[in-house]
């Protein structure tokens, strides 16, 4: 059983553009059960919740598909698998119709039933709620259960990639009703023991998983050690068996250190610089590209992340994707041609004030590099590092020249509808491009995976050459763990195999 | 026996060549105080490389010829960016410290001479500044009005008038019971006078002793604002920040970390070093 | 002036007026505090319906999120609704992590005391000694080196000493935890292991302080003529500090130990990050990050009494050491 | 038999060991019977001091025993170590202070000090050496000798606590006692207690003294050696009787006449002047001001006085009299509270704020101690030059020219204007002190205890300059202080304060001879003579006859606890009337004729 025959077969395609890797339930030794773990997240606050709809940070996806499943999850080649949802499909990629696994409990016992997904998606649509994931689900027209395990959900306009989107940790099933989380209830592999926001969230085993012989540890105590130096240190002090996010720098000691491993996840994440069309000269074609030029991608890549990255191509379409187009030229450090460009785009010798922030990964260093070679290149650039508090409300696109940060997205779609349509919310640049946004919605409602493919690839060049974005390189995402800890492979979505860990792996100590 | 005594005071800071009398320790102060000063003003020229210049392939680079104190996080000429560092720790830190005791000093003045609400009024919203924790202090304000130079330097100075206030007043409060400011009062002087002229010149030792300190915990306050992701803008950063920003290489015991480690060290023990050792002078006692 | 001898009731009225005064002075101090604390706030940019939709604020969502918080009423009048609600004793409700703010705190306040005391037991005797011992040796050598290290000590970025810490006690020796994990059950003990470093990490930042105060204190009443007396009377050394002098200079030095242990609770921040402490500071950093007025206000109130209770405390030990004041 | 004592070739130098050393103290000798009690006369910085201390082997911070020996008993205390001075010292050795209020521990009981030494030397057990020390406290005539060991320093006044540490200093029996000018720092009237208490219990101990003093009357009734010192030397050397009667030396000599001030010939003031100064019922002291005009804690009681241009109003009375809060109301430091206080015809506004410039200039205070009278940040220059520019509006050449005539109005050579203060001796500061209040060209000086903190040759040439300035400028002075002798020296007219009531008030003349309010009596009866066997000739006072408990609410007379000549139903009950002495004086006392 899979998705149904249609997208199953879309499914089928392209699988051959994957990093070799396996996929779940292949990974090689047999499972041990039994053991605890802590693992740190980059996060701890007391806005920390259990609440799937209003996870903002990467500890909270971590803790929801702890306690939470989904109608569907991502798998290592980034599409997305049945989970919850026994079969899901749709003719016009508008009404789809979810049938959902029989038998499956949540922690209270309650089985789940149509209402507890219609209930979960439909709560996004209400402003007050808080959701994170709002303008997502304003493509939900209507969602509504045909039977106990039957339901319908009807989209406002075609989108294939629906069984992909659903598989963020925000459209987490929770049981119908539910209103304040400080008792989590859901159907995923660990119950709640304790949570305290902003110091630790402990789950132990949930026996009546409705994935056979999962989970595989007796208990998880998820905390957060933002400080990067001391979440390794306490990796390597054996106080944690995991931890995410860590600097490239931190790589070598870990290895040194022989009883621990990396976890290196080629992943879309992204820093970009962002130049408005509407911020002056910085809306100035010649511009953009002189900056583009400007990037020494591999310098990038050597000295901020230790050779952790994929060079990139000023679009948001990492190499390793199903749609990624390989036939675009790559586009190189030269200061020839940027000098050529600032003169053309009529350069003066003000200063230009660059944002940057601790909260764009790497956007300070990379501001640095540029104002470097831009002084080489007559360009002259004042870096502003902003604090990490409020500069997404305050800083981020609000200035000519800022940098943004994009986390993976599991779908061409995704990325590029909430960030590069016109009309989107974070337009970063601002910019409007008609045949972009005309292709966009093409490929959302064709099935027919080579099309897509070539749709995909025009939007990757249009946005390369024309869009003021300019992203140097996709960071890769770098998890430390103790080598007892078995059973992890990377998923391209986040750190952690995706955020969703816990239910795989399994402890030898 | 006391007259000797009262005669080396008496000398005192007036007298060149003070420098020469001063005890060991004051002299190796004085030296590591006038190196730093030194190094603040002529650094950036000294500097064998552009302090953003990505100049080492090798990130963490041990001390070698062509980059004497190695390369930092990113490959960067540790030495050229300690040279330019200094700046900050040097000149904005001393800067807010003298601005911190100034203020603190002349607030102080006015409370000792002023009549008691006044006293009372200031005394209160000093200690509503010092309860509040100076690092997130720093953070909001910081947060509020974003950090250029001359803001770190308010905020600096700012945070620290509130010690300075205490110490200046408990002196000054002191110092008005005189029998001398009694007689600059029955001279008919007015307040000002007095406060200057009569009290102000005796409470110049122990305040410069307490700037010393202040000036420590500025370069410390710098140094934890860039750990809170604060302080000076880049490229430059200042001694404190450049600990910070290549903490990782401590496994590795880099010299991009310990070098501006032993900076700070050295220039703050300096500044007080010289400042203990610095003459005092009392009124003569009975012999 | 002589004071007219009386009798030891006039001293504990002295003393009641005193403490009567200072908690009146002491309130108006902390309303100052909260009203700073609002003021500057109001200068943060964003607010907490933003910064809980983060980068995915849209205007509406932002704007239905401020309402549902009741962000949307003028400042003026949150500030007032919040001042009275605390003049009730209720701290309010943090928006943030939607449960009563009495209850974060509660979760967090223990956890900054014990820290703070045991770091205090270390901390104070500690620098008394130093204090002490270079004050007796005034000008010689062990003077200028406990000096010199002081200072040094002092002058090092607080992140650095811990994380040479960890560096050396978790992870080479692997003695210590490298962060902070309170033990929910098992004994002082298990408590003292996992607090070890970041008491060690704070009692440094502080005692330097501490023992320079100590030192000057006392060597200010070495040259009193009560202690050539106590040395003519044939008083050993020892004696002589500890039974003659040290009664006598505790007054400036409770006074500034008051000071530097108010730094124990607020100051704490980075130790607390670098440790992963779920104390007070970290939380209130948060508080201003996710600009969660209610919780901030709460934190800057409770920084706020910690200190002014530490001076009243000092000044009532000064009076109690002073028999003048005792039995004015 | 050989000497108790004896010091040999002494040598105490300060300042390092090399040759940068200055010798203080040269070639000192003597010798002390057993029992004999040894003076030690000088001003400060003759090294008195500093010898009487080399005897515990003890050297103050800065100096060190050069040479000489010195043996106590069959003891060689230069000999001795660390540990055996240690154990000397309190114990063998006893040394009293010069101001017991600083030399005891301010926050420890009376009674753990007076013991502590007997304690640490493990003489006897805590309760047999509390025993001793109440059986002192009674031999040393203290009130409650029982409880009086409860009490902290500040609650004693500096004639008790005197006592004390002389109980402090005997408890464990020294063989040899050092008292250090003991009775400098108290009032006249306690002195004479204190004296008779020293030389009774030294005495009965049958211990060695050295008696330290500047002041020979006292020294003539303690010892029975002298030991004249100037500058670390010997001057001159001898029984007490011989250098008192027929000094061989004239330095001694010098010291004698100063001991004495010869009064003052007052220039004839004009008859009928309109005073210059005029105080009319004058009440001051603190806390808030009762509907009748008195305050909470009032100092200053009903005070009426008046000064002529020109004259000279002496204030005398002991510490706590409310003398400087006198001299401090009309400086305008202290607002009255109530009573007129007239400068020149017109009235004195009560505080500095609303006083003109020109009344500032006109009334000049000079305090006691130059040492915290003169701002140590400040040169001469900068001290003097102040007033000029200030009232005077002098600059430049012309101020210089005036600084030069005031320095050397007070006989000081003009080169010193370049020098810090602190630099200058005791005298030379109370000269500044002084020229600082001439630079304004005043018409009345308030001089409060000015020659008090000085040795008495030097306070003699302080007086001699006061009245010549007098003569020369036509200065007027309020001059306060506790020494009647130095008061009858200079003054025209003198008022003698009791607990801050005007007890006596008349001519200088009228207190040359009896009779006098019974306090006056007291003052004066209670000055040493310059001879042996002058405390023995003065009976001990009579206890105060016993009466009835005080009606309180009455204004009563201020001195009746300690009036020997109290009457009972009169003194106790109603307010003392003014009475006309024949001498010419006023006195506040219900005794028409008063007590001789």
């Amino acid at each position: 059983m899979g998705l149904s025959r249609r997208t199953l077969l879309t499914a089928g395609m392209a699988a051959s553009a994957l990093p070799l890797l396996p996929a779940w339930g292949q990974a090689a030794p047999q499972p041990r059960t039994g053991g605890r773990i802590r693992v740190a997240g980059m996060s701890s606050s007391t806005a920390d919740t259990t609440d799937p709809a209003k996870g903002a940070l990467s500890t909270d996806y971590i803790r929801h598909h702890m306690l939470y499943s989904g109608l569907t999850e991502y798998g290592a080649d980034l599409r997305p698998r049945l989970a919850l949802a026994e079969a899901m499909e749709s003719s016009d990629q508008i009404t789809w119709r979810v049938k959902l696994r029989d038998g499956v409990r949540f922690h209270d016992g309650k089985r789940l039933n149509a209402e507890d997904v219609v209930f979960s998606l439909t709560r996004h649509l209400d402003p007050a709620g808080g959701s994170k994931v709002r303008p997502i689900a304003s493509q939900f027209a209507e969602i509504r259960a045909t039977g106990p395990l039957d339901l319908t959900i009807t989209l406002t306009g075609p989108n294939v990639d629906l069984p992909a989107m659903l598989a963020q940790s925000h459209f987490l099933i929770i049981a119908a009703g539910a209103q304040h989380f400080s008792r989590p209830n859901g159907t995923g592999p660990y119950r709640i023991k304790s949570f305290v926001p902003g110091v630790s969230t402990i789950v132990t085993r949930n026996d009546d998983f409705w994935k056979p012989g999962k989970p595989y540890l007796d208990e998880i105590e998820l905390i957060g050690i933002p400080d990067e130096v001391s979440r390794v240190n306490a990796l390597l002090s054996g106080d944690v068996q995991m931890v995410i996010a860590v600097n490239p720098r931190s790589i070598r000691r870990i290895r040194e250190s022989g009883t621990h491993e990396m976890l290196e996840t080629p992943s879309g994440l992204y820093t970009n610089l962002i130049m408005r069309v509407d911020g002056g000269i910085t809306g100035n074609p010649d511009f953009m590209l002189g900056m583009k030029y400007l990037f020494d991608r591999e310098l990038v890549k050597r000295a901020l992340f230790r050779g952790s990255a994929i060079i990139a191509n000023d679009h948001p379409i990492p190499p390793f994707h199903p749609f990624f187009r390989a036939d675009l030229p790559q586009r190189n450090f030269d200061l020839d041609r940027a000098k050529y460009h600032f003169a053309k785009a009529g350069l003066g010798a003000s200063r230009l004030p660059v944002y940057t922030s601790t909260a764009a990964e790497g956007s300070v260093d990379m501001g640095s590099v540029l104002q470097e070679y831009g002084a080489r290149a007559g360009l002259n650039l004042a870096i502003n590092r902003m604090p990490a508090d409020g500069y997404w409300s305050t800083h981020w696109m609000k200035h000519p020249l800022s940098f943004g940060n994009t986390n993976p997205r599991a779908t061409a779609d995704l990325v590029f509808s909430q960030f590069y349509k016109s009309t989107a919310a974070w337009n970063e640049t601002g910019w409007k491009n008609e045949r972009f946004d005309r292709l966009l919605l093409e490929a959302r409602a064709t099935a027919d995976e080579p099309l897509r493919a070539q749709i995909y690839g025009e939007m990757q060049e249009i946005v390369s050459n024309h869009c003021g974005t300019a992203i140097p390189v996709f960071i890769n995402l770098m998890d430390g763990y103790d080598k007892r800890l078995k059973g992890l492979y990377p998923v391209p979505v986040g750190g952690f195999m995706g955020y969703a860990f816990a239910e795989h792996v399994w402890w030898e100590g | 026996m006391s007259a000797i005594v009262e005669k080396k005071q008496a000398e005192g800071l007036a007298s060149p060549g003070w420098a020469a009398r001063l005890p060991l320790a004051g002299k190796v102060g004085l030296g590591l105080v006038i190196f730093w000063i030194a190094t603040a003003i002529a650094g950036p020229w000294l500097a064998p490389y552009d302090p953003g210049a990505f100049a080492h392939q090798d990130v963490f680079a041990g001390f070698g010829a062509a980059h004497w104190l190695g390369s930092d996080y990113l490959g960067r000429d540790v030495l050229s960016r300690v040279l330019s560092g200094a700046r900050y720790s040097v000149g904005l830190a001393a800067a807010a410290a003298i601005a911190a005791s100034c203020t603190g000093t002349g607030l102080a003045l006015i409370a000792a001479l002023a009549p008691r609400w006044l006293d009372e009024l200031l005394s209160r919203f000093i200690d509503t500044l010092i309860s509040i924790p100076s690092k997130i202090f720093a953070l909001v304000l910081v947060a509020a009005v974003g950090s250029s130079l001359l803001l770190l330097f308010l905020i600096a100075a700012f945070i620290y008038i509130p010690g300075a206030y205490r110490i200046a007043r408990s002196q000054a409060v002191n110092l008005a019971q005189m029998d001398y400011v009694q007689v600059a009062r029955t001279r008919g002087e007015k307040a000002a006078y007095i406060a200057i002229r009569e009290i102000l010149p005796n409470m110049l030792h122990p305040m410069l002793a307490d700037f010393g300190l202040r000036f420590v915990f500025i370069v410390l306050l710098l140094s934890g604002l860039s750990f809170l992701g604060l302080g000076v803008q880049p490229p430059d950063a200042d001694l404190g920040s450049l600990v910070r920003e290549n903490i990782s290489g401590l496994g590795e015991g880099a010299p991009a970390i310990l070098v501006p480690a032993l900076a700070i060290a050295t220039l703050t023990v300096g500044v007080n070093l010289l400042i203990d050792a610095l003459p005092r002078r009392r009124g003569s006692k009975e012999g | 002036m002589a004071a007219p001898p009386t009798s030891r009731e006039s001293g504990n009225a002295f003393l009641l007026i005193l403490l009567a005064k200072r908690v009146a002075s002491g309130l108006l101090t902390l309303f100052l505090v909260s009203l700073v604390v609002f003021i500057i706030s109001g200068l943060l940019p964003g607010d907490a319906a933003q910064e809980m939709l983060g980068q995915s604020a849209t205007p509406e969502a932002v704007a239905a999120l401020r309402q549902q918080m009741g962000l949307d009423q003028p400042a003026a009048v949150r500030f007032l609704r919040w001042l009275a609600g605390l003049l009730g004793g209720d701290p309010g409700f943090s928006l943030v992590a939607n449960m009563p703010v009495a209850d974060i705190i509660a979760s967090r306040l223990p956890n900054s005391l014990i820290l703070a005391a045991l770091s205090t037991l270390v901390a104070v005797p500690l620098a008394l000694t130093i204090g002490i011992t270079s004050a007796m040796r005034q000008g010689g050598r062990l003077d200028r080196a406990l000096n010199t290290t002081t200072l040094a000590m002092v002058a090092l970025p607080e992140f650095l000493i811990a994380t040479i810490a960890v560096l050396i006690f978790a992870v080479e020796l692997r003695w210590l935890p490298s962060i902070a994990l309170v033990p929910a059950q098992g004994g002082f003990l298990d408590l003292l292991r996992a607090l070890a470093m970041p008491i060690l990490s704070l009692s440094i930042i502080v005692v330097a302080q501490m023992a320079r105060m100590t030192r000057a204190a006392i060597i200010a009443q070495l040259g009193l003529p009560y202690v050539e007396m106590a040395r003519l009377k044939g008083v050993s050394p020892a004696r002589l500090v500890l039974v003659h002098v040290l009664p006598n200079a505790i007054a400036p030095i409770v006074n500034a130990m008051a000071l530097s242990l108010s730094y124990l609770l607020g100051g704490a921040v980075i130790v607390e990050t670098i440790f992963n402490y779920p104390g007070l500071a970290s939380l209130m950093v948060n508080a201003v990050t996710s600009r969660d007025m209610p919780l901030l206000q709460a934190c800057a109130m409770i920084f706020c009494c910690a200190y002014l209770s530490l001076v009243l405390i000092a000044d009532t030990v000064a009076i109690l050491a002073n028999p003048r004041l005792r039995n004015r | 038999m050989k000497p108790h004592v004896e010091v040999k070739g002494l040598r105490v130098t300060a300042g390092g060991k090399d040759d940068s050393a200055i010798t203080i103290v040269e070639g000192v000798d003597f010798t002390i019977p057993r029992g004999g009690v040894l003076a030690l006369i000088g001003e400060s910085g003759s090294g008195k001091t500093t010898i009487a201390l080399t005897l515990m082997g003890y050297a103050r911070s800065g100096c060190r025993i050069a040479g000489g020996s010195i043996r106590l008993g069959d003891t060689d205390i230069l000999g001795l170590d660390e540990p055996g001075l240690a154990a000397l010292r309190g114990d063998r050795v006893a040394y009293i202070a010069q101001s017991a209020a600083a030399s005891f521990n301010p926050s420890k009981r009376i009674m753990d000090q007076v013991v502590e030494p007997a304690l640490i030397h493990g003489r006897m057990d805590r309760k047999t050496a509390e025993a001793k020390a109440v059986s002192l406290f009674k031999a040393l005539a203290l009130p409650q000798p029982d409880s009086i060991g409860n009490r902290y320093p500040h609650q004693l006044s500096g004639g008790q606590l005197q006592r004390l540490m002389a109980a402090m200093a005997l408890i464990t029996g020294p063989e040899l006692v050092i008292l250090d000018e003991p009775t400098t720092a108290l009032d006249v009237t306690t002195q004479i207690e204190v004296l008779r208490a020293f030389k009774h219990a030294v005495a009965s101990q049958g211990a060695t003294a050295i008696y330290v003093s500047h002041d020979l009357a006292v020294v003539a009734q303690m010892a029975d050696q002298i030991l004249v010192l100037n500058k670390g030397r010997v001057r001159e050397a001898g029984v007490a009787a011989q250098v008192l009667q027929s000094p061989t030396d004239d330095y001694t000599r010098t010291l004698m006449a100063a001991a004495r001030p010869a009064p003052k010939p007052a220039p004839a003031v004009p008859p009928a002047q309109a005073p210059l100064l005029e105080i009319k019922g004058l009440f001051a002291g603190y806390g808030k001001v009762d509907n009748t005009g008195r305050p909470e804690i009032p100092v200053l009681r009903d005070i009426s006085l008046s000064i002529a241009k020109g004259a000279t109003l002496g204030v005398i009375g002991e510490s706590g009299s409310g003398k400087s809060t006198l001299a401090r109301v009309v400086a305008g430091l202290i607002r009255p509270a109530s009573g007129a206080v007239n400068f020149d015809g017109q009235r004195l506004p009560g505080g500095l704020e609303q006083r003109s410039r020109d009344q500032f200039r006109r009334i000049q205070l000079v305090f006691q101690n130059a040492d915290t009278a003169l701002n140590p940040a400040h040169s001469v220059e900068e001290i003097l030059g102040r007033p000029l520019r200030f009232y005077h509006g002098l600059k430049g050449a012309a101020q210089r020219k005036r600084m030069a005539e005031l320095l050397d109005l007070i006989r000081l050579p003009a080169s010193l204007a370049g020098r810090a203060c602190s630099g200058l001796s005791g005298g030379q500061k109370q000269r500044i002190n002084l020229a600082r209040a001439l630079a304004a060209k005043p018409d009345l000086i308030l001089c409060d205890e000015v020659t008090s903190a000085l040795d008495t040759v030097v306070g003699a040439a302080i007086l001699d300059l006061l009245a010549e300035l007098r003569r020369e400028l036509g200065l007027a002075y309020m001059f306060i202080s506790h020494d009647i002798g130095t008061v009858c020296a200079i003054c025209d007219d003198i008022m003698v304060l009791y607990g801050g009531t005007a007890v006596e008030i008349g001519p200088r003349a009228a207190y040359q001879a009896p009779p006098f309010h019974p306090y006056t009596d007291l003052l004066v009866g209670s000055v040493p003579e310059l001879r042996a066997g002058w405390l023995e000739e003065q009976a001990a006072r009579p206890a105060p006859p016993a009466i009835g408990p005080a009606l309180d609410g009455a204004d009563l007379c201020r001195f009746l606890p300690r009036c020997t000549a109290r009457i009972d139903g009169l003194c106790n009950q109603f307010t003392p009337p003014r009475h006309h002495l024949p001498g010419g004086s006023d006195i506040l006392c219900h005794h028409p004729e008063a007590v001789n």
